[in-house]
């Protein structure tokens, strides 16, 4: 018979070397559609590496990729630290990116150090509203935040199509559904002449940073830790739960829309209804990857985007269908969701004692 | 009587991690044999039983089972489902009932086969009600069973294991739950059934009805049987002596002048949906230097009242006073600032965060105060030198203040939560049940300390289901019953039962 | 050798308006003129990167669309002057390397809506469509103004079902209008010609030809070729030419970029003769269709 | 047409129960999954794989109930993705829903693409045709809306019925029931919790992938990249509102298939005056709402969301 027990240690190796490992195993099973579609294994793997760090460009485009995933990933991280379910971080990303334009393409024309923060912090507020609301229906009225973060997803896309052909809509644009582009000194500083990467990137890693510091040492953090981790107990303790919740809310609703903000005003230049290819449910597998922790969500980012870099990027070097990129991370997510359940838990097997001997 | 044996446990062993929780413990049981197993918190009692019943699988011994023909015969270790048809039958220490079904879908459970496109509903009530006509245990059988009250669901337990024809019972604190009446009426019934041969297992704190009713005790410490005595030979004195191995210290009350009011309920009313945890216009008054004992069976409304007191639940009418100052908005924060110290009902639930550590739970009711943290930062060192201070002189003992709360005893979390609550100079202490599961050495200390703090110039609100906790403890006695309160004067355990029982005499 | 040749595509190749392009790249495959690598589904966010790996890789001649991304693409190109970049685009061409092209297919969606109009007896025709973009907008209000030209009084049912991809909903919108009394289908989605075949109601095609699929269904199709684009453009990058060009007029009638098929068997005689009188002005350059970007609208 | 009329119509309603047999089938499946108390976030991604190996398996030669089969068994593998990491492993439910709905998608469209890598329009497949049935199509209102359907349909009402008649008259039912609401419940009376539960996720799965298989081989006959197009999620929403019971849960994604026929009908109308994305987002907001006020009164599977282990407290 198997049992599962807790481990009442894990070792070092077990927390750091785990994670790799199952990484590496699922690298390995991606040989598997590689070989189903014809491929030389060890060229495609080698591609792929390439791909990553085959150069100062591949690289930066990684970190491009890395940046929003670092955002979604803490907004997902902090919600679900306190067991609030936000699997809205897709429209509250483009709750971000609509401020960004709205408030970036014209709207005011000030000074870079003025507009650039405005549009930051305007984003952040737009996103944190988007999260206010299913808040708002779980603390009133008891609406599960799962289905209401998930529903407002399409809602909000939706809205932004509206936006992209009317309120929003570029004259310039030739009649094609996309917004002005943000004022020139409103984009985020680039960090590398002729390379994507932004100082969106920089202010992730900061917030990253500060989010650890925060849940760690910080009333606040305690807060919501207590409540994510035994809402009653909090709340007989005299901390104000749906306070707490609230307040988490706000930050995660307003981490996802600088999401939204970095990929407009450091990337995009405007907004256009595909602006994400589904980064905010990918900040969930981020933040599960990384165990909610704030500076884990970087690695895991970084992981994540190297993954679909590198797999894409082979794809094409070798010729085989681009979806194979998400097929592997998706693999990874889920061999390395396996790794850490085999870090925390001990599988033994007993023999099922037929009597006595 | 070596015919006669029904069950014999040989040398069974089980570990968790590194506790020991038994230790090669064998037991004979008898046809018709009430068995009475006893032992402290975590002397292994629930564990034995367990993998008795399949839930846990040993790591070293055996079981044989009598057939119905009596041949002793090797029982499949680790599977529940051999433990039933082998004729076992278990009631667990805590229900395992499912809410949302009938009585009669949670006895029949399991016993009809799964694929089957028909259920032979009429012939499955025909016989729950020959058991229960049988035994005198009855329960309504249509109704969900998280409308039931709790002696209610203890008797869908029981009527569970009988259903199948259990030729071995085993009950884990079977009484915890029920009025004295009522289980006396259970005991009674039980033994008219092992007149039918029926052997039974049971496990108790209250050596009352230990004495009453088992014909043989076991006792269990650390997880090794320390001995086996025949009921007829055994007074308390020698079981409590062979349980923790030393005379138990008797608690000292002195007799003390009640204060000024430091809490008093004018016309509190409650209404739950369920109506089973409702009050009914409340009037109370506990003063400094008093303890008030609040007795009553489970579900009458003791939690709402705990509720409104902790500040979780607002009353829909009716006012609070404490210290003589009305409180106009409970909630949890309020009633703390206000001096009420809690100690909740279900500690694991409502009074520590496990997965927190012991040093943060010692803090967690006053996040606000400047010596814990600056600025919204919390302040380490003090946290750290507290949890020391704490740990020391409230006798918290476990993996260090920097361990998860989690992994402590059930005793040290409450030592943990009455440090809290001490620390803090309440002026009203709520005791809900503060020594349910506890053992004797734990609980004389709590008993110790709420002693203390009534000699402090406290008062305290003592909510329990066990009468001898309250007679042992407070000055005077309230019966709770259907969420209304009546005072009692006597305190003739018959009196006070019949009024827990919601009779009027 | 040959011309190494990528194409970026934002959706996938079944697409119609990519698959036109994916048609012409593999013709010129197979015809040993180009070596041709493709990826399908970019979003937008990536374009860019892989627009700038093919690039680096060497690639000679670079195809695609640029409607979501067009400021980051002309970047791209004024980093890799050595690459030709013919791509579809709402803007106009930027020297050296950057070249446009569109589905300039309004002249034989005109001619389309004349065959359209002439075959309705119900007078209401509907249209099904994806986005209300302008490359949509535009083949549609062509198509409209044609069948008016015909037939004064005939009204349009127009819905968009925003979603490039859910031919069961494309099917869905069709079969209300069709409760609503239309009698000929614009099938801008695929499944309208479907809801079509089901209802025995006749369907009119648009870029690519599907009467294979439908028989005795599609009156007429616009069809758009992007041979006559793509072909150009690899001779120049062959020939070393490649310029900064519109391309857009290349799909024209005039230059075989677009064209009507009819089936006869479904036409009526005058009606095509008709039609082919327009063509022919339209190709003599005698008469111009007018191009309408706006959302295309229900009549009342 | 006014709306009355509309209404009154019986294409409208025909088409409603069309619109809603994907989500019949879904609803069904996620139900089927929560009862035993596993939330499964996988469906969107399921329906993806039912829709494309049950496509699949008919182009190749299936025929169209072995294109059934194949899709449920695809539907149920992906389920015992999910169950395991769920259920034993008692890992994160949401997460590995996401997972599930990544891994099946991907592998969907990846296996499309590697078998098919050069078509510039989707094969298609002779689907399900509407059935039809002689006498019962010719009840005037009734016949057309209910019969003239395909055998896709009859089977999500059949499904409707099996889902109810399993839980409320029969022992697994109420083992189901139980699961959900206590494992422990199950295990003290010799039951697997995990064997319930793991079966209950792939057969729920099974059915989801139905949802999908109807896309591609009854309402269309062809696969496209994307055409699920939220509708596994909407499924999601509709369990909560339909509290959890099968009779609901058919009413809900009536009402939602109504809706939508409405919608699509209306917007034609007034497209002009009205932006089209009022009418895609309203059946959004209605779930929405219509949660907001099941949310007070519905009664949870109360073990959704926890995992149990064996012999652990
Ligand atoms: N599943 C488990 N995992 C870890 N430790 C366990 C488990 N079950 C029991 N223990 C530990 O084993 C010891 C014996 O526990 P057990 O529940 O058998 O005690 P008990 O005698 O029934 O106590 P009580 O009177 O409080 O019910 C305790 O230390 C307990 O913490
Ligand atoms: N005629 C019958 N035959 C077989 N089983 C039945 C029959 N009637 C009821 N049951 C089963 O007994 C259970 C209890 O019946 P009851 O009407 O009390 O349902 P319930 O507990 O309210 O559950 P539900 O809300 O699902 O109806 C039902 O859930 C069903 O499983
Ligand atoms: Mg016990
Ligand atoms: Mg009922």
């Amino acid at each position: 018979m198997i049992r599962i027990e807790p481990r009442t240690a894990p070792g070092r190796w077990m927390t750091l070397g785990v994670p790799v490992l199952s990484a590496v195993i699922a690298l390995a099973l991606a040989a598997i559609p590689l070989a189903l579609a014809g491929a030389d294994i060890t060229v495609a793997y080698g591609e792929m590496v390439k791909g990553v760090f085959g150069s100062v460009f591949a690289f930066s485009e990684m970190l491009t990729r890395a940046t929003p995933l670092m955002f979604t990933g803490l907004a997902a991280a902090l919600a679900f630290r306190a067991k609030l379910w936000n699997i809205g971080a897709e429209g509250q990303l483009y709750l971000g990116a609509m401020a960004a334009v709205a408030i970036g393409a014209g709207a005011v024309d000030i000074p870079g150090i003025f507009l650039v923060p405005l549009i930051v912090i305007l984003g952040a507020a737009a996103g944190a509203a988007g999260m206010a609301v299913p808040a708002l229906l779980k603390t009133r009225f008891g609406a599960d935040e799962v289905v209401t973060t998930l529903l407002l997803n399409f809602i909000i896309l939706i809205f932004v199509q509206m936006m992209l052909e009317g309120a929003l809509k570029d004259p310039m644009s030739l009649g094609w559904p996309q917004s002005a582009p943000v004022l020139d000194q409103g984009m985020l500083p680039q960090l590398m002449p002729r390379m994507r990467v932004h100082s969106g990137l920089i202010l992730a890693l900061v917030l990253a940073g500060i989010a650890q510091f925060m849940l760690a040492r910080s009333v606040w953090g305690f807060r919501l830790r207590a409540v994510g981790e035994n809402a009653a107990a909090a709340r007989h303790a005299g901390i104000g739960v749906n306070r707490s919740l609230f307040g988490v809310a706000i930050l995660s609703g307003g981490l996802a829309g600088l999401a939204g903000v970095s990929e407009v005003a450091g990337l995009k230049g405007y907004l256009t209804a595909d602006l994400s290819p589904g980064f905010g449910y990918t900040g969930i597998v981020v933040a599960m990857l990384a165990g909610l922790s704030p500076v884990g969500v970087v690695i895991s980012a970084l992981f994540i985007a190297s993954v679909f870099v590198g797999a894409d990027s082979m794809s094409r070097a070798i010729g085989v269908s681009s979806y194979l990129a998400d097929l592997v991370v998706s693999m990874s997510l889920l061999c390395v969701l396996i790794g850490g359940f085999v870090a925390r838990y001990r599988i033994t097997r007993t023999k099922t004692a037929e009597g006595v001997a | 009587m070596t015919e006669s044996k029904v069950l014999s446990l040989n040398a069974l062993s089980k570990r968790f991690g590194s506790v020991v929780a038994n230790d090669a413990v064998s037991l004979d049981l008898h046809r018709g044999e009430v068995l009475a197993l006893l032992g402290e918190n975590g002397a292994g009692k629930t564990t034995l039983m367990n993998m008795l019943f399949g839930h846990y699988m040993p790591d070293g011994g055996s079981i044989d089972v009598a057939s119905p023909k009596g041949e002793m015969q090797p029982l499949t270790l680790g599977h529940p489902q051999a433990a039933l048809s082998a004729g076992i039958g278990m009631v667990h220490q805590h229900f395992t009932l499912a809410e949302n079904l009938s009585a009669l879908n949670n006895i029949t459970l399991g016993s009809e086969p799964l694929f089957a496109l028909r259920r032979d509903r009429a012939g499955a009530r025909a016989k729950v009600q020959g058991v229960m006509d049988r035994t005198g245990l009855v329960a309504p059988l249509d109704t969900p069973v998280g409308k039931l009250s709790v002696g209610e669901r203890q008797r869908v337990e029981i009527l569970k294991a009988l259903y199948r024809d259990a030729r071995i019972l085993v009950l884990d604190e079977p009484t915890a739950v029920l009025t004295p009446q009522e289980a006396d009426t259970l005991f009674e019934n039980i033994g008219a059934m092992t007149g039918d041969g029926l052997a039974v297992i049971f496990i108790s704190h209250k050596l009352r009805e230990v004495l009453a009713f088992s014909h043989r005790i076991a006792v269990l410490r650390h997880g090794t049987k320390v001995g086996e005595i025949a009921t007829s030979d055994a007074d308390e004195r020698v079981i409590a002596r062979m349980m923790v191995g030393e005379d138990t210290p008797v608690t000292q009350r002195d007799a003390m002048t009640p204060g000024a009011p430091v809490l008093t309920l004018s016309g509190i009313s409650v209404r739950n949906p369920s109506a089973r945890d409702s009050l009914t216009d409340v009037n109370l008054t506990v003063q400094a230097h008093e303890i008030l004992g609040i007795a009553g069976v489970s579900g009458n409304g003791q939690s709402a009242l705990a509720s409104v007191i902790s500040g979780l639940r607002r009353p829909d009418s009716g006012s609070i006073q404490v210290d003589g100052d009305e409180i106009l908005h409970p909630d949890p924060k309020t009633m703390i600032k206000a001096g009420v110290g809690r100690i909740p009902e279900d500690r694991h639930h409502d009074g520590i965060v496990g997965a927190m550590s012991v040093a943060e739970n010692m803090i967690i009711e006053r996040l606000d105060d400047p010596e814990v943290q600056t600025n919204g930062l919390l302040n380490r060192s003090a946290m750290a030198a507290n949890a020391d201070r704490l740990s020391q002189a409230y006798d918290v003992r476990g993996p260090g203040i920097n361990a998860r709360a989690r992994l402590l005893s059930g005793g040290n979390i409450q030592k943990l939560i009455l440090a809290r609550v001490f620390e803090q100079g309440a002026r009203l202490i709520l005791a809900n049940q503060p020594i349910r599961g506890l053992d004797m050495g734990a609980a004389a200390e709590v008993s110790r300390r709420l002693l203390e703090a009534r000699a402090g110039g406290a008062g305290v609100l003592l909510i329990s289901e066990d009468l001898d906790e309250i007679l042992g403890l407070a000055d005077r006695i309230m019966v709770i019953h259907d969420g209304q309160l009546t005072e009692v004067t006597s305190r003739n355990r018959e009196d006070i039962g019949l009024k827990m029982a919601g009779e009027h005499t | 050798g040959n011309v190494k040749v990528a194409a970026i595509y934002t959706l996938p190749v079944e697409q119609q308006w990519i698959s036109r392009i994916h048609l012409a790249l593999n013709a010129a495959k197979d015809r040993g003129e180009i070596d041709y690598v493709f990826s399908e589904n970019v979003a937008n966010t990536d374009y860019e990167r892989v627009m700038r790996e093919y690039a680096e890789q060497g690639v000679q001649l670079v195809v695609g669309e640029v409607f979501g991304l067009e400021r980051a693409a002309r970047k791209v190109a004024a980093d890799y002057p050595e690459t030709a970049f013919l791509m579809g685009s709402s803007f106009g061409a930027v020297a050296p390397n950057f070249s446009v092209f569109d589905n300039w297919i309004h002249e034989p969606s005109y001619l389309s809506g004349m065959v359209a109009g002439a075959a309705t007896e119900s007078n209401v025709i509907g249209m099904v469509g994806g986005y209300a973009i302008p490359e949509v907008n535009r083949l549609m209000n062509a198509f409209m103004e044609g069948a008016r030209a015909v037939n004064p009084d005939v009204k349009f049912l127009v819905n968009f079902i925003d979603s490039w991809y859910d031919p069961p909903k494309a099917k869905e919108s069709a079969f209300a209008m069709m409760d609503a009394g239309a009698d000929i289908m614009f099938a801008e989605r695929f499944g309208v010609a479907d809801a079509a075949v089901e209802r025995g109601v006749k369907a009119v095609g648009n870029v690519i030809d599907t009467s294979g699929d439908y028989p005795n269904t599609i009156l007429t199709s616009a069809l758009w070729h992007m041979e006559p684009t793509i072909d150009r453009a690899i001779a120049a990058v062959a020939g070393g030419t490649f310029e900064a060009a519109d391309y857009g007029q290349y799909s024209f009638m005039g230059y075989g970029g677009g064209s009507l098929v009819v089936d006869k068997t479904l036409v009526p005689a005058e009606v095509l003769t008709k039609v082919e009188e327009t063509e022919k002005s339209i190709m003599e350059g005698m008469f111009r269709v007018n191009v309408n970007d706006e959302r295309p609208v229900s009549d009342k | 047409m006014d709306i009355l009329q509309i209404l009154l119509s019986e294409s409208f309603w025909a088409a409603s129960l069309r619109i809603a047999t994907p989500l019949i089938f879904g609803v069904m499946g996620a139900l089927l999954c929560e009862k035993s108390g596993v939330l499964n976030l996988g469906i969107e991604g399921i329906f993806a794989a039912g829709a494309m190996c049950g496509w699949m398996a008919v182009w190749l030669g299936a025929g169209l109930w072995g294109g059934v089969l194949i899709a449920a068994l695809a539907g149920a593998f992906f389920g015992l993705i999910h169950g395991i990491l769920t259920v034993p492993l008692g890992l994160s439910q949401h997460v590995s829903g996401l997972g599930v709905t990544l891994f099946a998608t991907s592998l969907s469209y990846f296996t499309y693409r590697t078998a098919l890598p050069n078509v510039s329009s989707p094969p298609r497949i002779e689907p399900f045709r509407a059935l039809d049935i002689p006498l019962l199509s010719d009840i005037p209102f009734l016949g057309p809306v209910l019969f003239q359907q395909t055998a896709m349909t009859m089977l999500a009402l059949l499904v409707v019925g099996l889902v109810w008649y399993v839980l409320n008259r029969t022992a697994l039912g109420v083992a189901l029931k139980a699961v959900g609401d206590n494992p422990d419940s199950v295990d003290a009376q010799g039951l697997s919790v995990y064997g319930l539960r793991i079966g209950a996720v792939m057969v729920g799965s099974a059915l989801m992938a139905l949802g999908g298989a109807f896309l591609t081989m009854s309402a269309f006959d062809a696969f496209f990249f994307g055409m699920v197009n939220g509708r596994g999620w909407i499924c999601i929403a509709l369990v909560i509102f339909a509290s959890w019971k099968p009779g609901k849960a058919l009413l809900g994604a009536l009402l939602f298939g109504a809706f939508d026929a409405l919608q699509v009908r209306l917007q034609t109308e007034v497209g002009a005056m009205v932006p089209g994305q009022v009418f895609l987002m309203a059946p959004y907001v209605l779930s929405i709402f219509a949660l907001v006020v099941a949310a007070r009164k519905a009664e949870y599977p109360r073990a959704l969301l926890t995992p149990w282990f064996k012999g652990q407290r």
